[in-house]
């Protein structure tokens, strides 16, 4: 359902992502691996349409969308969340959730919204001010919220599970699961943790200087060769 | 139609000069703290009354008035940056709209102390016509232009070479990264609105010696700045004098071209043109501003 | 009927029929307040663009003048009725403001200042059109409001009427826009522009759409004056106070409330006309500098709000 | 301190009094404050000065001034015009602008009260047909001026620079027209009331036009920059002219070296030499009320207050003020002025009006130069500031 085809993307000269081709279907959870820098956020960045691509093409659900703008992608169904969470200011964790559904999903449903905060385990803020009342891990869950709020087909998940301790983690991995399950949407996350991928997604791709360096399963990728040089940094070092 | 032509880039070369030691406390101010000081034409406006009162009351050059002129500006910049110091909320909105009654606080202080009347100089010497080959201009246009010449160029090296100066563009740049390399952020920022005083007190003397003063001037002249910062791009002081000779250029040759009742609309136009096209201006460092 | 509803409707019948009992036979005090409306529409507007749209804006005197000519011309060159050009005025308010779509992008005092721009340039514009404004000598013998049901609305208490009515209708909307969904994205907009886009809100258009109800509300207040005050010129009609006063007074009743610009307007227009005015015949507006001052630095929020914290 | 002067003048004539003495009470909407202060404030100066003359003339009758300023705003004028309306005045006297002008005026016929003003020259103020609306000026008075100098002069062409203010342009355009058919070369030149250097447009005049004569319409902030800009360029003209403000003695106190030789209008030659005993006498009194030489601006004020309240007592008198007699007791006036002869046509308007054009002179004086008949010295021409 999402197709990446020779993405390039340039800053200032250097290539962020170069060539890179992907695809992932509807039902799918995929890890996107890879050290820092690799490009892994500005390629999430190049499927929502905050970046643009100097060449390449993004097509989701066999309809190219590289023309259309940021919202336009959310409304066709591409949920992301950030690395720093971004929670919508001035409002409460329940109105993030109800615009969210209100201009991504272009309709309103209390029960929805009630089940997903259920189900994040936000209920009980469900009062407060989104951008000051909430911990780091309660915003966390706050941007998966609010990307499943905007009924996603796929969602894009950028480090939801960093930062957090074992206990939190292993929690929010089921969440992940559950999400999975019963929205039947497909997921693509960003993680560093080479235990939690492996035990989360059946699929890896690993991101190295802006290229895919290995694509398959947590066991064959994580045997590679390119990709323990990569992560040990010997080339680099 | 050559020698009109070269006569208005001359002119608008000259009238860029006094623009440009207009502008370029403002921009300083603005890259500094992130603030526009809308009451920066009311205090060139106030040295400009300066150097009036100097030239009428003591009998002497309007140029015997550029310390006191210097000095009333400063004072009224410090107070500015004082007073927009203590605002903790919205700071962006309550700021213009504070220095903006300032603004007001002043025009009508000058209205009530000096009355609505019309001032300039009377000093011959200042207005007496000096011939370059084909062109001409008054006396104090051309020691206007050079003075600011001579400003502009000094503090660039003082921003570029200074201590004071790096620590100012540090400040502008990353205010938290300065904080965190020792650098006081208050003290540099009220340093950088003195030195915005000083040069509107410069700039004020300028205006009193080549044109004509009112109280109600100060509001267009504020205007004015802010266009040729926008123009600039914020962190550049010698685009700043580019922009503002750009505009003076523009505007003249707008008179000659077409028609002086459209002069002001130029420059509009202008100023909204680089603001859509080039949204760092035409010389400032790559910065977003949306 | 609830506590607040009923003072709502207390409010509402003195509004429409003790004002106008209590000083219907003195035109001047009419005058005034109806003047004081005038700016509180504005303001409102103003405040919408502020408030919901997140946009400072230093030149509303480009919507209001606008708003005032065509409302003019309609009337004059082509005999339209002035009760529908007013309505037309707004939309042909709203067509200019089509204009200032690019610097929707821009930020702070950038958007300010363009929109300030803007009203220079229609000023200049104005001028220059002779053949459609009469340029400079401007328009005068504008026709007045009509007789309706009986009611001449060109009297004193008539206009006051009908101001007081487009002001109840501003509000109504600016009220009913932000308790929508609408105005909850806008809220959330302001500081988390990208967060909100990325679930799906095109926050371009919605800043479009307030800058668009922005414009004609005004564009209807100048139009109203046109039809009040008879005349016009281009340095009245696109006069910078038209944008200057609708921001004191916004700020200084409290500019994120809905009734804070008007109750601000009428403040700031009574005191300096009845009280400063006597007290300082020339400069008083000095006075209007040191209460804005003192407002942003001791009570930022306004008026409104500082009221209703030292009640709570 | 003007007010305080004002009232200890008006006390000591109110102690002076026979006890019988009717009071009225006029109304002066003016600006004191914003664009147009200058020129209102030395018409209100001007006002005074007939109200202290009259009283001091006028057993029967006193007057009592009650001024509010209009700040230059169309809607505060009529909300002065009916403030003063409600504190019961007999008539309006004030005024600058005709874009103020208009509206006030407008409120008082509404109320049915005579509007009596000197500064708005605007035709369509008089199109309007009122009964209750006079005026002792009008453009068509400075347009006939300066077509009078110009061919007393002889002057062939004339580049006419103007401010797209509503006043001066009109001005402009009116003698444009005017001076087209005599075949008079007119080229024009509008500018924008922001701009400041005139070295661009006087240019064009210098290299384009050639023309003979420059003629400035604008105010006094726009003569200092166009004659500075053509002292510096040094057009081959024979003269410089313009209007209002201009030939007066705070220009030539204030511009001595810009000024010579410069026309402009101007009811009064500087130092005021009073051909009349009337004119001596306000000179007199203006200087003991104000401490300075009376102004063009003084001067209209003080005639249209002179020829208002010269009305009302004889309105009062024939027992028709409060029948609404005062407009046709007022259209009754033909009377020898300091601005000449005066009398209103059916729309209020003062046909005889016909400014006269002063020169500055050698010592700082202003001579009246035209018209010929009028005149209380010879122009220097050609004669130019450089």
């Amino acid at each position: 359902m999402l197709e990446l085809a020779n993405v390039t993307v340039q800053f200032g000269g250097l290539s962020a992502v170069k060539d890179v081709s992907l695809r992932m279907g509807s039902d799918e959870m995929v890890g996107l691996v890879g050290p820092n820098g690799a490009g892994k956020t500005t390629l999430f960045n190049v499927i929502s349409g905050l970046v643009k691509p100097i060449h390449g093409r993004v097509l989701f659900d066999g309809v190219d969308v590289m023309h259309e703008p940021d919202y336009k992608r959310a409304r066709l169904g591409l949920g992301r969340t950030f690395q720093i969470p971004q929670p919508m200011h001035e409002l409460t964790v329940r109105e993030n959730l109800v615009v969210a559904q209100r201009f991504g999903a272009g309709r309103v449903d209390a029960a929805r919204i009630d089940e997903i905060l259920e189900l994040l385990q936000l209920t009980e803020q469900a009062g407060r001010d989104a951008a000051t009342g909430l911990a780091l891990q309660e915003l966390k869950r706050l941007e998966v919220a609010k990307a499943l709020a905007t009924e996603p087909k796929l969602l894009l998940l950028d480090e939801v599970l960093a930062g957090l301790e074992t206990q939190g983690k292993r929690l929010f991995m089921e969440k992940l699961r559950e999400v999975h399950a019963r929205y039947r949407i497909g997921i693509l996350i960003i993680e560093h943790d080479i235990e939690t991928i492996s035990s989360l997604c059946p699929r890896v791709v690993v991101l190295d200087f802006g290229q895919i360096i290995a694509d398959g399963t947590p066991q064959q990728v994580f045997n590679d060769p390119a990709v323990i040089r990569s992560y040990t940094g010997v080339e680099h070092a | 139609m050559a020698e009109l032509i070269l006569q208005a880039l001359y002119s608008g070369l000259l009238n860029g000069g006094v623009y440009a030691l207009m502008a370029i406390g403002l921009a300083l101010s603005f890259g500094t703290m992130r603030v526009i000081n809308l009451a920066h034409g009311e205090l060139v406006l106030l040295a400009a009354y300066m150097a009036y009162v100097v030239e009428s009351r003591l009998d002497l050059s309007p140029l015997a008035a550029i310390p006191l002129a210097m000095a009333v500006a400063c004072a009224g910049s410090a107070l500015v940056y004082l007073l927009v110091a203590r605002i903790r909320k919205n700071r962006e909105l309550n700021s213009l709209m504070l220095s903006f009654a300032i603004g007001i606080i002043i025009t009508n202080a000058v209205l009530l102390i000096w009355s609505g009347d019309i001032h300039s100089t009377g000093s011959v010497s200042l207005q007496e016509a000096v011939q370059l080959g084909s062109l001409y201009s008054m006396r104090s246009e051309l020691y206007g232009f050079l003075a600011s010449l001579v400003l502009v160029t000094l503090l660039w090296q003082w921003l570029a070479k200074s201590w004071y100066g790096r620590a100012v563009r540090a400040v502008s740049s990353q205010r938290d990264a300065a904080k965190l390399m020792g650098i006081n952020p208050a003290k540099t920022e009220l340093i950088s609105f003195l030195v915005a005083g000083l040069l509107a007190g410069c700039a004020g003397v300028a205006l009193y010696s080549s044109s004509v003063i009112q109280p109600s001037l100060g509001h267009a002249l504020t205007v004015k700045a802010f266009i040729i910062t926008v123009l600039a791009g914020v962190g550049s002081v010698p685009g700043v004098l580019a922009a503002s000779v750009l505009l003076g250029i523009t505007e003249a040759l707008t008179v000659t071209l077409w028609s002086s009742a459209v002069q002001e609309l130029a420059g509009m136009l202008l100023f909204l043109l680089v603001l859509f096209v080039l949204p760092n201006g035409l010389f400032g460092a790559a910065r977003r501003r949306a | 009927m609830n506590q607040r509803n009923f003072l709502f409707a207390v409010l509402l019948l003195a509004t429409y029929v003790l004002v106008p009992a209590v000083f219907g036979d003195n035109n001047y005090v009419m005058g005034l307040i109806i003047s004081a409306l005038i700016v509180a529409g504005i303001a409102i507007a103003w405040a919408l663009l502020g408030n919901l749209g997140g946009m400072v804006s230093f030149g509303h005197a480009a919507f209001f003048g606008v708003g005032s000519y065509a409302s003019a011309l309609l009337t004059m060159k082509l005999g339209w009725p002035v009760l529908l050009a007013m309505p037309m005025a707004g939309l042909i308010a709203v067509l200019f403001s089509a204009a200032m779509l690019p610097a929707l992008r821009l930020s702070g005092p950038y958007f300010a200042l363009a929109i300030l721009a803007y009203a220079q340039i229609f000023r200049i514009l104005a001028t220059e059109m002779d053949w459609l404004t009469q340029g400079a000598k401007g328009l005068s013998r504008i026709p007045t409001l009509p007789v309706l049901f009986g009611i001449d609305l060109g009297s004193r208490s008539g206009s006051y009427l009908v101001i007081v009515t487009l002001l109840a209708a501003f509000i109504a909307c600016y009220a009913w826009v932000r308790r929508s969904h609408y105005g909850t994205a806008l809220r959330a907009m302001h500081d988390s522009e990208q967060a909100t886009r990325v679930v799906g809100v095109n926050s371009v258009m919605l800043k479009a759409w307030m800058l668009f109800l922005s414009a004609f509300m005004t564009g209807v207040i100048g139009a109203f004056n046109a039809h009040t005050i008879n005349f016009l010129e281009p340095d009245y009609a696109f006069g910078g106070g038209w944008s200057v006063l609708p921001i004191v007074a916004a700020i200084f009743g409290g500019y994120r409330t809905l009734s804070g610009p008007v109750i601000g307007a009428l403040c700031i227009y009574l005191i300096d006309q009845l009280l400063f005015k006597s007290l300082l015949p020339t400069g008083h507006q000095i006075m209007l500098g040191v209460l804005l001052a003192a407002m942003i630095l001791f009570a930022p929020d306004g008026l409104l709000p500082l009221f209703r914290r030292r009640h709570a | 301190m003007k007010q305080r002067l004002l009232w200890t003048t008006l006390a000591a004539a109110a102690l002076s009094l026979p006890t019988f003495a009717e009071e009225f009470a006029v109304g002066v909407q003016i600006p004191l404050t914003g664009a147009q202060a200058r020129a209102g404030t030395g018409m209100y100066e001007g006002i005074q000065t007939a109200a202290e003359l009259f009283n001091k003339g006028n057993a029967k009758h006193k007057i009592k001034l009650a001024v509010v300023d209009d700040e230059s705003n169309p809607a505060k004028a009529v909300s002065a015009v009916e403030k003063l309306a409600a504190q019961g005045v007999v008539a309006f006297v004030g005024g600058f602008a005709s874009n103020i002008i208009g509206p006030a005026s407008d409120a008082s016929n509404k109320l049915g009260l005579v509007y009596m003003t000197a500064g708005g020259v605007d035709n369509d103020l008089t199109r309007r047909g009122y009964k209750t609306f006079f005026r002792v000026n009008n453009t068509r008075g400075y347009e006939k001026a300066v077509v009078t100098l110009l061919g007393e002069l002889g002057v062939k062409s004339v580049s006419v620079v103007y401010s797209t203010k509503e006043a001066t342009a009109d001005l402009a355009k009116d003698l444009e027209a005017a001076l087209g058919p005599k075949g008079i070369k007119v080229s024009m030149h509008a500018f924008d009331p922001a701009i400041t250097d005139f070295k661009p447009i006087i240019n064009k005049i210098k290299l384009q036009d050639k023309p003979e004569v420059i003629f400035m319409s604008a105010y006094e902030n726009d003569y200092v920059g166009i004659i500075r800009a053509a002292k510096v360029l040094k057009p081959e003209v024979k003269a410089v002219i313009g209007v209002w403000s201009l030939a007066t003695a705070k220009m030539a106190k204030d511009f001595p070296d810009l000024m010579p030789n410069v026309y402009g209008t101007s009811m009064l030659p500087h130092p005021v030499e009073f051909k009349q005993a009337e004119g001596r006498l306000f000179a007199e009194t203006y200087k003991r009320l104000f401490n300075k030489e009376p102004d063009y601006q003084a001067q209209f004020g003080y005639v249209k207050g002179q020829l208002l309240f010269e009305a009302i007592a004889r309105s009062a008198d024939a027992g028709t003020l409060k029948k609404g007699g005062l407009a046709d007791e007022l259209r009754k006036t033909n009377r020898d002025t300091l601005i000449g002869r005066v009398t209103f046509d059916a729309s209020g308007d003062n046909p005889n009006f016909q400014q006269r054009i002063g020169q500055h002179q050698a010592g700082g004086k202003i001579v009246i130069v035209s018209p010929k008949n009028e005149a209380s010295g010879v122009a220097v021409f050609p004669g130019l500031p450089w």
